[in-house]
């Protein structure tokens, strides 16, 4: 495994200030535990920027998907700087019951573990170490979720988030020795080849679908789809709101990472008639309409914020699913196919759903944090701002033109179409119609009835602004898709590992070089 | 199909659902009894097979070993699973482990075999014992009711065997998939196979960069438990049984 | 005075200019109403879209006068810059801008333009003032969005923008509890549109490969052999179209959002109704009319339907008492008689009278509003008579809406009504005849409760009631709960104060009540245009329907679709029969005539004389007695039928109609309770759950695969 | 060729996940619960051990190292927060936090 070190530089900025703000988080006095945020933070822009300037590094063969690659770390790092804003100031920090506050330091190098371990997952060339960056992005958000507050909600939310987890890290881990089976190494190009050999040779042995199958199904529950979506609504609303946050987009997008290079390794060559594991995207897509409509018809039912957008959040990973059934079959002339789409879709779902819980963090409700409708009830008349970009992002979510999450929506309905599954297409827009129902009724209770009681905001102003960027980004987003889209569109290109296997030299990278922008 | 693999399949789940604790000794020994035949049949099942290949001759240390390893191993895993106490149940695990370790021989994977009794048996059993200990402050004696009656015998052995089942279904019909694989027959590797050098050398040069990342799991799963079990009081001494595995 | 443009390229530049004025408007507002404008947030407001309205003006001028196009060039469309572009499939900002577009731009921008302003006396001192003017420019942002978009993704930004601006305005006075349901309800109601036509639009990318106007309608779809390739489509997609215009413009079963929105303050109702949500559908249609008129069936149920809602809410008006509700109601049957127009085929028709029906829309709405501002939110009509004394301005406007409305000879309504139902009676569909008759017999209806409101209201002797002269209790500040006390409503609120103050203050006895200028002006201006709009549809051209007809049809469309009145041989034409126009007309007027005096009858002469046998002729009761038997006999044969199929249209309105859309919003919340239990809370059924999850999608693939 | 010598392990993986799988779900004491799933890391353990005799690479030992090192890991964790709730609520039983549901 030789590996070209300079293209993990995100993740190396990221794990050393973890270790940074361990040993920061250390020290007795309490001004010198506040700069932990800080290094947290400038940290994840020193990743962005790492992200931003590397290029494709090393002969080409390690890093097979640069385009996704960087797309993952530029993810990984924005957004993660946004969660970092978001939690600014844990709920648990100021509460008066813990004098000791000395979880500042670890909570952030948790935090920043984990986006390492989200950062490096379109990177990763082998499976033992895609399963340690599953396990990079999982255990420190059970701590988080654990010890995120003191309450008996967030216990409950951990003891379900940790060992449910264990469970889908069981079937995943069953799924990777088989795939090891399957193709006699843990190296992707090995298993990519074998994948390739067996479908040229017109079958999948079953070996291979069972690894394949369970991985899949593991995997799903990092991004909170049917069967693996039972602990999502107990786990968000349980957690602290920030730790929400968090948990609404980077186990999430991991997921999305490992998915798209697990099915990289059969080299998307598993739909079409008469190829061996025809049913496996016909699987996908049943799954995702099921995870579609499973999260938005209980999310009507909600009354607590979290918990409701826990289920939009099932419901979001049901809409990328589509986008992944498909697959990166794309018609000629069309940059856009299922992998892109879903690409697109999970940086505008991140900002929309990252920006909605920011805003929640920065009210507070009567006792505790915001989540219950009725806690921000007429919160439009004296927090404008915060409710403004709170109903910006809900509007985004529901799919409103101008807004980032319009155009995600329609990427996916468009690569949908393209792939000749209309009706796939037809029930992402039922599902959006019924979406909007349990969105608008967050608008409403902020816009359109009275406050019960005066607000309390976060003193802190680190979740506002987070807020408003985020805010921000949606709607910029939604009028200029042009660069989010080419990132995306660039990283939906993939190349399967197979192809890269048989020829190391530098042509797949060309190959793989974000088209230009269409005028 | 494969009859008597179904066959062995569902006799493990009558034999496991009847084991399961419920506060009734007798069924226990029934379910003991339908266990043992079905490892019976998953054995008839297994020659079965071997029969279709008599042609083909293995070497390395006969069936025989695997197959009391394996029953002991399913034995002591079924035990683990239905001990009404946790304390019998953890040391049930120490059996399988011992069995994993024969079977892990067996496989040529002597390294393996030594960390798996070392680590498992020697470091995180005990510090499980001392927790069980530790939650059972009236001593051992009596279980728990939450230990004694096990919850939804019935969905949880059906949906697990009905995994089981399938997945050897697909096995049965997929037994040729291997044979283009490119590997030799077992135990018949060159000299040195899952020693201590091959393992190294293979853990330095090819997985160096996950190795790094163990370690970090390892440190933040480390300051993970001391941040979730610590209060604002004293800590509890015990909670420093997370830092043993990360030695 | 364009140095280095051609005219052209100015049209376009203008063109664009004319959503963004509007938008800057709401943006500034939005950003520093609160702050610096205060009670002059109407000042940028009123600018901005009387700058749009100018524009538009200026450009329907420069159509007229062929100064925009070579004559082959019959509409101009252009990119203004890439929304979306990825390989084959392209989104774009641009403009298109034809007769009918330009038509719509004007009116819809000259219509709000007066709505603003009668709306800066209305509102004033409203609490959220600002807040009220930031969505209504927000409002005609999208309004002209919608029409000047030269592809159907930009009309679904103005579309679902229209819907989220009428949402917050119908719920503007959030406070009321009916408000916010008649806002959630308009939303939910015209997401079931939305929905529809989202489809569409996404089976019209699939079809066509391409969104733009310009490609749909005047590209492949002139060939044959693309039609019948794709018929199945072809048929869809017209549907889907039909049911998102019908959300829009309240067609049964849709309509049901449309008398609830009047919720929202009166110059919301009069925007809605006359000038921006509801003629976004027939714009749609009528933009759309090339893919309709390909599927006649659709073309038909559109007629069929509109038709029967005009009727419907016709004799729905009949029963209510609620002035601003008769006036939804009317507007539902209005828009009835467009699509029945659209659906025999005859845009010229239907868009005129989209034109006329702007006019004394607004006009009766706003004059409801003065009505209202006068009676201190007063609206039945039972409590209310002879306002004629105390508001002459008022009167003598409503009294020429009410001429156009009920279509009375030489108004406006007359001769657009005229245009839809000759083209009917005249249509080459069989049934184009029966729908012109139950036309004629809906324009009788209008005509009766028309000058029922007018007779009972402004007639007779005065009765005023209870609440005259004071000012309607705002809904933010409840009575005895004025703001200054410490309230948690008001907490943190405070220019919430002065502007409360402002409200109660008393203020200079007027000598009428029509209120101020600012709101009897733009009345004047639209009574007006009520009485005389009508004519520009008889004069100014050659061609038949007049001014408008000649305008909108003057343009053949790519030289083989001729934009309506007369599409090309082989599709159905608006004339077909040989039934005179002239006739029409005159059983026209003499139904209109026949329904004025009908209510004038009931509501004014009766009225007088049955008070008059009360007081003073006590012996001659006998002999009143025989009149009262006319009365009864005219109110057993005509009135009680129709009132009594009225109400059990009512009926169906209420419990039927509200039904379905009930059942669409509960079908996801039952299948919602069914999976609750799922969610038990429990680690272990999570954990069953998941297992039998995998266990069963590996059972499906060795199932399947096997 | 196919080789039974192989299959009959992975068959033993598999059981051995599946009787873990009984466990995770039977089971109410969280201690229990987590040994559960060491039984199931067993089989997949046994499973990898297997492949990489048949396949003659060191791969699956290596894998079976991190997945031991996980598995330490992960119960670290897992005793670290059966202590927290255990102090809390005074009993093991997994039922004890099922608050949130619907």
């Amino acid at each position: 495994m030789n590996i070209n070190l300079q293209g993990l530089c995100p993740e190396i900025i990221m794990l050393s200030a973890a270790a940074l703000v361990l040993l920061v988080g250390l020290c007795p006095r309490d001004g010198v535990r506040r700069s932990s945020q800080w290094i947290a933070a400038i940290s994840l822009v020193l990743a962005f920027i790492a992200a931003w300037n590397l290029g494709p590094i090393g002969d080409g063969r390690h890093w097979t998907l640069w385009p996704l690659a960087t797309y993952d770390s530029l993810l990984a790092s924005g957004i993660g700087l946004l969660t970092v804003l978001a939690s600014w100031d844990m709920p648990f920090l100021d509460d008066p019951a813990q004098s000791d506050k000395a979880y500042r330091g670890e909570f952030f190098a948790m935090l920043l573990c984990s986006l390492a371990g989200l950062s490096m997952m379109a990177k990763v060339n082998d499976l033992i170490w895609l399963f340690l960056a599953l396990e990079l992005v999982s255990i420190p958000t059970y701590i988080m979720v654990a010890a995120g507050r003191g309450n008996a909600a967030a216990q409950e939310a951990g003891v379900k988030y940790f060992f449910l987890g264990a469970l889908s890290a069981a079937i995943y881990l069953f799924g990777f020795s088989y795939l090891y089976g399957f193709a006699g190494s843990t190296r992707f190009t090995a298993i990519a080849a074998a994948f390739h050999s067996a479908l040229a040779g017109g079958h999948l042995p079953y070996v291979a679908l069972i690894g394949l199958l369970m991985v899949v199904i593991g995997i799903s529950y990092k991004i909170a789809a049917v069967p693996l979506h039972y602990y999502a609504p107990d786990v968000y609303q349980g957690a602290a709101t920030p730790v929400t946050a968090f948990l609404s987009f980077t186990p999430k997008a991991a997921g999305f990472f490992a998915l798209i290079i697990v099915f990289n390794l059969t080299g998307w060559k598993l739909s079409g008639p008469g190829a061996p594991g025809h049913v496996l995207p016909d699987l996908l897509m049943v799954l995702a309409v099921l995870t579609m409509f499973i999260g938005n018809v209980l999310a009507l039912l909600q009354r607590n914020i979290k918990r409701l957008l826990a289920y939009s959040s099932i419901a979001n990973s049901g809409y990328m699913l589509v986008g992944l059934a498909v697959g990166p079959v794309r018609p000629a002339g069309s940059a856009i196919n299922g992998l892109s789409a879903t690409l697109f879709y999970l940086g505008a779902y991140s900002l929309m759903t990252v920006g909605a819980f920011a805003a929640l963090i920065y009210l507070q409700g009567k006792t505790d944090a915001a989540e219950d409708l009725d806690d921000i009830a007429g919160v439009a008349g004296e927090h404008p701002l915060a409710a403004a970009s709170m109903a910006v992002c809900l509007f985004s979510l529901i799919g409103m033109p101008g807004t980032v999450g319009f155009l995600g929506k329609l990427f996916i309905i468009q690569a949908a179409l393209a792939a000749n599954h209309p009706l796939l297409a037809v029930l992402v827009v039922i599902n959006a119609a019924i979406a909007a129902a349990y969105y608008l009724r967050i608008v409403a209770a902020m816009y359109l009835r009275d406050a019960w009681t005066p607000f309390t905001v976060r003193r802190s102003l680190a979740p506002p602004f987070a807020a408003a960027l985020a805010t921000v980004l949606v709607i910029f987003f939604g009028i200029f898709p042009a660069q989010l889209f080419q990132q995306s569109s660039a990283s939906g290109q993939v190349v399967p590992t197979a192809v890269i296997s048989h020829k190391p030299a530098p042509v797949p990278l060309a190959a793989a070089r974000p088209p230009a922008y269409p005028q | 199909m494969d009859y008597t693999l179904i066959l062995a399949t569902a006799l493990g789940a009558i034999s496991l659902y009847l084991m399961l604790p419920r506060g009734r000794a007798a069924l226990v020994k029934l379910g003991a009894l339908i266990g043992v035949l079905a490892l019976g049949a998953g054995l008839l099942g297994w020659f079965h097979w071997t029969a279709q290949e008599q042609a083909v001759h293995y070497p390395g240390p006969p069936a025989i070993f695997f197959y009391i390893f394996a029953a002991i191993a399913l034995a002591s895993a079924a035990g683990v699973v239905c001990h009404p106490r946790p304390l019998y149940a953890a040391l049930y695990f120490v059996l399988l482990t011992l069995a994993a370790a024969a079977l892990f021989l067996l496989l040529r994977a002597e390294f393996i075999a030594v960390v798996l009794i070392i680590i498992y048996a020697g470091a995180i059993l005990v510090t499980y014992v001392f927790v069980i200990m530790l939650a059972s402050p009236g001593g051992e004696i009596p279980a728990a009711d939450y230990d004694r009656i096990s919850a939804d015998p019935l969905a949880a052995v059906l949906v697990s065997f009905l995994l089981l089942g399938t997945i050897l279904q697909m096995m049965s019909y997929g037994q040729a998939a291997l044979a283009h694989g490119p590997g030799a027959v077992p135990a018949a590797g060159p000299a040195g196979f899952g020693g201590m050098g091959m393992l190294g050398a293979n853990l330095y040069s090819h997985y160096a960069l996950p190795l790094e990342l163990a370690g970090v799991l390892l440190t933040v799963s480390l300051v993970g438990a001391v941040m979730i079990a610590r209060k604002n009081e004293p800590p509890v001494r015990m909670l420093d049984s997370g830092e043993i595995p990360a030695e | 005075m364009y140095p280095s443009w051609t005219p052209h390229e100015a049209a376009i530049i203008f063109s664009a200019l004319i959503p963004a004025f509007p938008l800057g408007a709401a943006i500034v507002l939005a950003l520093l109403g609160a702050k610096w404008f205060k009670k002059s947030s109407h000042v940028p407001a009123i600018i901005g879209v009387s700058l749009s309205f100018f524009i538009a003006l200026k450009l329907l001028l420069m159509f007229q006068f062929g100064q925009l196009a070579a004559p082959n060039a019959t509409y101009i469309q252009s990119d203004l810059w890439t929304w979306i572009g990825a390989g084959g499939f392209k989104a774009s900002v641009g403009i298109f801008l034809d007769p009918l577009s330009c038509l719509f731009a004007a009116f819809v921008t000259g219509i709000s333009l007066l709505i603003f302003i009668y709306s800066s006396g209305y509102m004033e001192g409203d609490y959220g003032y600002f807040r009220f003017f930031a969505y209504m420019s927000l409002f005609v942002f999208f309004m002209t969005t919608l029409v000047l978009a030269n592809n159907f993704l930009l009309v679904y930004l103005g579309w679902e923008g229209v819907g989220l601006a009428s949402y917050l305005l119908i719920g503007y006075y959030y406070p009321r509890p009916a408000a916010r349901d008649a806002a959630t309800k308009a939303f939910i109601t015209n997401r079931v549109g939305d929905t529809c036509f989202a489809i569409a639009v996404l089976m019209i990318y699939l079809t066509f490969h391409s969104l733009k106007f310009s490609h749909v309608f005047y590209g492949s779809l002139q060939s044959p052999a693309f039609r019948a390739a794709h018929r199945t489509v072809l048929f869809w997609i017209p549907l889907l179209l039909m049911f998102g215009a019908f959300a829009k413009s309240a067609q049964f079963p849709l309509h049901v959002w449309l008398p609830d929105a009047m919720e929202g303050p009166t110059p919301v109702s009069a925007l809605i109704h006359a000038a921006t949500m509801v003629t976004a559908g027939v714009y749609l249609i009528a933009r759309c009319l090339p893919l309709f008129l390909h599927d006649l069936p659709v073309l038909h149920l559109v007629g069929l339907i509109g038709c029967f809602t005009a009727f419907m809410a016709a004799t729905i008006a009949m029963c209510q008492y609620d002035m601003k509700r008769i006036w939804a109601y009317s507007t539902i049957s209005q828009l009835g008689y467009m699509f029945l127009g659209l659906g025999v085929a005859t845009g010229t028709g239907a868009v005129f009278h989209v034109f006329t029906h702007a006019f004394f829309k607004a006009l009766l709405f706003l004059a409801t509003g003065s009505v209202m501002h006068a009676m201190g939110g007063e609206l039945d009509i039972r409590k209310m008579s002879g306002l004629r004394k105390k508001m002459p301005i008022t009167a003598i406007c409503i009294l020429m809406g009410c001429l156009a409305l009920s279509g009375f000879p030489g108004w406006s309504g007359f001769f657009s009504k005229d245009d839809i139902l000759s083209a009917a009676m005249n249509s080459t569909w069989r049934f184009g005849p029966w729908l012109a008759v139950v036309g004629l017999l809906t324009a009788l209806i209008t005509a009766y409760y028309t000058f029922r409101v007018f007779f009972r209201v402004f007639t007779g002797e005065l009765i005023l009631p209870a609440t005259a002269g004071q000012h309607e209790s705002s809904p933010f500040f409840p009575p005895g709960d004025l703001p200054g006390g410490e309230h948690a409503v008001n907490h943190g609120r405070p220019a919430a104060g002065d502007a409360a103050k402002d409200r109660h203050a008393p203020a200079k006895k007027p000598r009428s009540l029509d209120g101020a200028p600012a709101m009897w002006l733009p009345l004047i201006v639209l009574a007006i245009g009520a009485t005389f709009a009508g004519y520009l549809g008889v004069f100014g051209s050659h061609a038949p329907g007049g001014w408008i007809g000649g305008f909108l049809g003057r343009v053949p469309l790519n030289g083989t679709i001729r934009y309506v009145p007369t599409p090309p041989a082989g599709l159905p034409q608006p004339v077909g029969g040989h039934v005179n126009p002239i006739l029409i007309m005159i059983i026209g007027a003499a139904l209109a005539v026949l329904g004025v005096l009908i209510a004038a009858y009931f509501h004014r002469i009766n009225r007088q004389a049955a008070a008059k046998v009360a007081v003073v002729l006590r012996p001659l009761v006998h002999f009143l007695e025989n009149k009262w038997y006319i009365d009864e006999l005219y109110h057993y044969t005509l009135v009680r039928p129709l009132r009594f199929s009225g109400y059990i249209l009512s009926l169906m309105d209420r419990f039927i109609v509200d039904g379905l859309v009930f059942v669409i919003g509960f079908i996801p919340q039952l299948a919602g309770f069914t999976i609750k239990p799922t969610e038990s809370g429990r680690l272990r059924y999570y954990g069953i759950g998941m297992v039998a999850g995998v266990a069963v999608v590996l059972l499906g693939v060795l199932y399947l695969l096997r | 060729m196919s080789n039974p010598v192989l299959y009959r392990y992975l068959a033993l993986g598999a059981a051995l996940f599946a009787v873990g799988l009984v466990g995770f779900l039977t089971r109410r004491n969280m201690i229990m619960i987590f040994l559960s799933t060491e039984i199931m890391f067993q089989g997949i353990a046994i499973n990898l051990i297997a492949f990489s005799c048949y396949h003659q690479n060191a791969a699956g030992q290596s894998f079976v190292i991190f997945l031991l090192t996980i598995a330490a890991a992960e119960a670290s964790l897992a005793l670290g927060l059966v202590v927290m709730l255990f102090r809390r609520r005074e009993t093991l039983n997994v039922d004890a936090w099922s608050d949130m549901q619907g």
